[in-house]
């Protein structure tokens, strides 16, 4: 397992409409992923826990373009991982986020 | 003076030494390997009928069972390699070389017997080159095939999985060849003659029904959202675009999302009556539901699918059927009707290189082709115009002084991960160091770049036909290769300008949104619902049920 | 619809208590994994793969349990049985109308094998406390991993079980027997075979699952309010009249081989249709004939 | 220890017990007075019959002897693996035995355990560990799975997991893990007899089984956990 923390800023304070929130399954190809306020000074924290070693230049891609689509700040964003390809990933976070901000569980 | 009878007469030999066995056509399953020894001679070239679906299993372990001593140095010449008996006859020196159209499930020690120096292969063809060989210069001595009944006189009832087993006998009967076939059973009166007693020798009744694989039922219950989202862009993004009425479509989750989703999808779009009127395919149980829908006007298949059969008999508006009411397929003729008839192939593929060449080899497997490539290739002898291929070739030509002309829709879709986070874009195909390590004279190219007119991926669609230099090319790929490393490697402000152009059209250019891609769109979900929507006629293998 | 069967254990909550009473206790964001799977470089899930709450069910106060078979197969470990003994332990304390679980597992987690076995014990020991205090446990069952191993236990030793078609209840798995004793006494690829040897109808039929439901959160749902008046019985009496009908079972179908042969030893005309019947249609032709 | 042996020694004072094939029940004289005995032999595989014979012996007791202890003396190598158990509901005959038991715990009988020899999986679940105060013998051998088929299945390397069961009792066979789990009470070493008797005069609490897991530091989390969840807002 390998073990991957990135930080992102520049984003905006989001409002959440019921606290945490998580989606997905720790299954194979797929992860979940937690999303929780927290009082970072505006940055949000990604951290990732996954059972697939050496794509942490292809997480922080997948990251990068996930904060360009959701301006986000001050959310901690957990995340466990089987072997998820970044369609899935990037499909998930946006669930999450949505989630989180009050969409449809 | 010259001997023009040389080969009527070997057969006649050969007919003689095996006339005691025989009683009219019938041989006893334990005369087989007798049958086998009297009618070969070494050095013949044999074609083993090995199908995609239906074996002719028990004669193949009876070949495999052969003396080397006696018979050797056969060369095969059949359409694929399915089961461990198509080795097994090179490994025990019955046979020595081969030529081949696919070996999927033998692939890893077919590999390794080349490597050993003990199979020497010819070519690995096409389905249809293949069959033109066999009308030209592999034409088979003796050809061993299956069918599931005769009767006394050696007609043959292939039933619904006719298969290859027309083009096998008509080339192998009308040069002085021997046919041999193995059935079910021996009947007194057939339900339909799809092989004429006359052009085949000997019958003898298998221990055990052929061997079948239900090689085209995807379960429902598999396809990710993912996959819908793809099924979404090709149906607006391509299908709806072109007007694409005559297809065929791959095998893979991939292309079962598509058909699931036409009469949920495709029908909210309006397209009823529009696209995929007409198909070369083989009865997909992934079908039904657009079938059941009106969608479906017509369906010609290489082979058949196990279960398909009552539902197929009930709808003979659809599919080719015989009289008896069950289906005849016929892959050589649909693999020509995929050729030449259809607008569109689309299809799945493991590695896609810069420059649209895709390939499934793998290092230490020879997988070979099969029919897709007869399929996914531009059909250049085309003559006939549709609103598709009319609007593909425009935008092949547009703005270079070329004499009119269509092309054909060859669309690759991948995933751009698939499991294991493997990437489906890469720099340089394994193909190439297949091609070097087991002496080929080309790297095994499934569908060449120039051919391919549109890669659909999770990101989106890249329009080839568009591009007009070989660097739009590579970044159209590249633009739609997501984090794969060569989707990673894009020229950002490139890819901007191909999108802005249309070359490049995202899931949002089209007006998808994402979030409507869910499971709920299929119309089926499971087996058991391609049951429900079957009216009970599909009756799905086993392996297939959960309940 | 809602499909029960491709849910994940949270939506089967969601869809099945009264909208928005759900209240887990240890969610995610709590952290409660299972440090095991960590140090063998597994991947763990922030619930160990089982959501335990509280809420309404048609109005009325219930505990609920989910397993996650898309985690694990929804094996029970150490935290995961942890979890489900504490929420039974909780409703002795509450005593709310029921407590709901809603099984899919494989059995013992065998990263923490021993862990998890003792866990599937204290459940066991934990439903017979509850029960023995009152408060009715239903289970349902019709997740895509079934209910195996000491769940499958489990499941037997409560009050009532829902299951759909799709559900399967059993001790061992059918590719465990397949490869200790062969693909002779029990072919898993047979899917047709596992199902109608335990799968949701079969269960139905022996009398074991109480109702037999289709494929939608909403029929689990109606089910499950159809139970929640069952009143906890293991007198003397009960368990005697129990006990006479599994010796019944073992006289009258100890010697078929097969599902069908019990199908139509309990006088049901076509047995072989069954499988194909949907559920409202497989009630009534089975209406008055099961065990 | 053979089943024969153990009982001459649990039981000096005399034992009344009838062999059946891999089943075995009777009565035992105590220093406490008259034990129930229901028991295995020969490693035996626990099927919808002998779930059912065992059963329906606690029903007997129960209606018999109110309050008479009940000695579980099961040699297991676990659930009977067959289609035909499965067909028959075998996890429902082993649930019934287990509901047989709370039966006579709710109506005073002690349930003992004691594993003499093996006890594995599905049948100690069935067995020994539905019994209020479980012991063993130094020798038993208990577990869930051996170490290779673990590693087969969870395709964990096997020298990973050997070596990590030099530390953790979590996850590998052998009576002193499970001993450190806390599903066993005590290794029963010197007069059985003794120990017998001093077991029948333990008090009979509740499910103590995560208590003795972490207090013996095997299971750091069940205990807590559980307490967690019981006692978790709101």
């Amino acid at each position: 397992m390998e073990k991957l923390i990135y930080e992102f800023d520049g984003g905006a304070p989001v409002k959440a409409t019921q606290g945490p929130a998580i989606v997905g399954v720790v299954g194979s190809g797929n992860l979940e992923v937690l999303v929780e306020p927290e009082n970072l000074g505006g940055r949000c924290v990604v951290e990732i826990l996954t059972a697939a070693r050496g794509f942490g230049d292809i997480w922080k891609a997948v990251l990068e373009d996930f904060f360009a689509r959701h301006k986000l700040a001050d959310l901690r964003i957990s995340i466990n991982d089987v072997g998820a390809t970044p369609a899935v990933v990037s499909l998930r976070l946006d669930q999450a986020v949505e989630s989180f901000l009050g969409g449809a569980s | 003076m010259r001997d023009w009878n040389i080969q009527a007469r070997s057969r006649q030999a050969r007919l003689a030494r095996a006339s005691s066995l025989a009683k009219g056509k019938e041989i006893g399953a334990a005369d087989v390997a007798a049958l086998l020894e009297a009618v070969l001679e070494p050095g013949d070239r044999v074609c083993l009928e090995g199908n995609n679906q239906k074996q002719a299993d028990f004669l193949a372990r009876a070949l495999a069972d052969l003396d080397p001593e006696k018979i050797h140095d056969l060369h095969m010449v059949q359409s694929v390699l399915a089961l461990p008996e198509h080795i097994d006859v090179f490994e025990r020196g019955v046979a020595s070389k081969l030529d081949f159209s696919f070996s999927g499930p033998q692939a890893g020690r077919l590999a390794k017997l080349v490597g050993a120096h003990r199979i020497k292969i010819g070519a690995i063809h096409t389905y249809l080159e293949l069959f033109g060989r066999y009308f030209v210069d592999l034409t088979p001595r003796v050809a061993l095939v299956c069918a599931q009944a005769a009767d006394r006189a050696g007609n043959l009832y292939t039933g619904p999985n006719t298969e290859d087993t027309p083009v096998i006998v008509e080339a192998t009967a009308f040069k002085s060849g021997i046919v041999i076939a193995q059935v079910n059973e021996i009947v007194e009166t057939l339900p339909r003659v799809d092989i004429p007693g006359g052009w085949v020798d000997f019958i003898v009744q298998s221990p055990k029904p052929h061997f079948i694989e239900p090689l085209f039922t995807r379960d429902p219950a598999q396809i990710s959202e993912i996959q819908v989202l793809m099924a979404m862009m090709a149906i607006k993004g391509i299908y709806a675009e072109y007007g694409v009425d005559r297809l065929n479509h791959g095998i893979g989750f991939d292309t079962a999302a598509i058909e699931l989703i036409l009469p949920t999808y495709a029908q909210s779009l309006g397209l009823k009556g529009k696209i995929c009127r007409h198909w070369a395919l083989n009865p997909h149980p992934a079908l039904i539901p657009a079938i059941e829908a009106g969608f479906v006007e017509s369906v010609h298949s290489f082979g058949s699918e196990l279960g398909m059969e009552a539902y197929i008999r009930a709808r003979p508006d659809i599919f080719f059927t015989g009289a008896d009411g069950s289906m005849r397929s016929n892959r050589a003729m649909c693999q020509a009707a995929g050729h030449y008839a259809c607008d569109l192939f689309i299809g799945s593929t493991l590695q896609i290189d810069l420059a649209g060449n895709s390939s499934t080899a793998t290092l230490g497997r020879i997988a070979g082709f099969g029919g897709a490539p007869n399929m996914g290739a531009d059909a250049r002898g085309r003559r006939h115009a549709s609103p598709a291929w009319l609007k593909a070739g425009r935008e092949a030509r547009a703005g270079r002084n070329l004499i009119p002309r269509g092309q054909k829709l060859v669309v690759q879709m991948v995933e751009t991960f698939r499991e294991h986070m493997q990437p489906a874009f890469v720099e340089r195909l394994d193909a190439w160091e297949l091609a070097e390590t087991a002496n080929m004279d080309l790297p095994p190219v499934m569908i060449y770049g120039e051919d391919v007119s549109h890669i659909l991926t999770e990101e989106g669609i890249a329009n080839l036909l568009l591009c007009r230099t070989d660097e739009e090319r590579e970044q159209a790929i590249r633009g739609v290769a997501g984090y794969t490393p060569v989707g990673l490697g894009r020229d950002k402000a490139m890819v901007e300008n191909l999108r802005d152009r249309g070359i490049i059209r995202r899931p949002e250019d089209l007006g998808i949104d994402k979030r409507d891609a869910t499971r709920d769109l299929l119309a089926a979900r499971s087996v058991k619902d391609l049951v429900r929507a079957s009216g009970g006629l599909y009756d799905p293998p086993k392996r297939f049920r959960n309940w | 619809m809602n499909s029960y069967y491709e849910a994940s254990a949270r939506e089967r909550l969601r869809l099945l208590l009264d909208p928005g009473t759900f209240h887990e206790f240890l969610p995610p964001s709590e952290r409660v994994a299972s440090p095991h799977l960590l140090q063998l470089d597994t991947p763990a899930a922030f619930d160990d793969g089982i959501i335990v709450g509280k809420g309404l069910l048609d109005g009325r106060a219930v505990l609920a349990a989910a397993q996650e078979g898309g985690f694990m197969g929804g094996a029970v470990g150490e935290v995961h049985g942890a979890k489900l003994v504490g929420l039974l332990e909780r409703a002795r304390d509450e005593r709310p109308a029921a407590v709901l679980l809603l099984v899919e597992s494989g059995g013992v987690r065998l990263h923490e094998a021993n862990a998890g076995l003792i866990g599937v014990s204290e459940i066991m020991r934990a439903v017979l406390a509850l029960r023995s205090a009152g408060v009715p446990v239903i289970v349902l069952d019709g997740g895509q991993f079934g209910c195996f191993g000491g769940m499958g236990i489990v499941a037997r030793l409560c009050d009532a079980i829902v299951m759909s078609e799709e559900g399967r209840l059993g001790l061992s798995g059918p590719e465990v027997i397949e490869t200790t004793c062969g693909v002779e006494e029990f072919d898993s690829r047979d899917r047709a075979l596992v199902w109608r040897t335990v799968g949701g109808k079969h269960r139905y039929l022996l009398g074991e699952a109480d109702a037999l439901v289709a494929d939608d959160a909403a029929a689990f749902r109606q089910a499950a309010i159809d139970l929640l008046d069952t009143k906890p019985d293991l007198s003397l009496e009960a368990l005697t009249a129990e006990h006479e009908r599994l010796g019944g079972r073992l006289e009258r179908f100890g010697a078929c081989r097969d599902a069908l042969d019990i199908w139509s030893a309990l006088g049901i005309a076509a047995p072989e249709k069954l499988p194909l019947l949907e559920a409202d249609a497989f009630r009534a032709a089975v209406a008055g004939k099961r065990a | 220890m053979d089943a024969k042996t153990l009982l001459a020694k649990l039981f000096p004072a005399g034992s009344d017990v009838a062999f059946d094939g891999l089943f075995f029940h009777g009565t035992g004289e105590s220093a406490s007075g008259k034990v129930a005995i229901i028991g295995s032999v020969d490693a035996a595989p626990i099927g919808v019959e002998l779930a059912f014979r065992m059963a329906a012996d606690v029903l007997e007791i129960v209606r018999e002897h109110p309050a008479r202890p009940i000695l579980l003396l099961v040699d297991t190598q676990g659930q009977r693996l067959s289609r035909r158990d499965e067909l028959l509901g075998i996890n429902g005959y082993m649930a019934h035995l287990a509901k047989c038991l709370q039966l006579a715990r709710n109506r005073g009988h002690k349930i003992i355990g004691l594993v003499y020899s093996e006890a594995v999986s599905g049948g100690f679940l069935a067995s020994s560990l539905l019994s209020d105060h479980c012991y063993a013998l130094p020798e038993s051998q208990v577990r869930v799975m051996n170490l290779p088929a673990m590693s087969r299945i969870t395709k964990i390397p096997l020298e990973r997991l050997e070596e990590l069961s030099q530390s953790s009792p979590v996850f590998a066979p052998g009576v002193a893990n499970y001993l450190k789990m806390g599903a066993i009470q005590a290794l029963w070493e010197g007069d059985l007899a003794q120990r017998l008797a001093e077991a029948l005069d333990a008090p009979t609490e509740s499910d103590s089984r995560r208590q003795w897991g972490e207090q013996r530091d095997g299971r750091r989390l069940a205990r807590a956990v559980s307490e967690r969840v019981r006692h978790a807002e709101p």
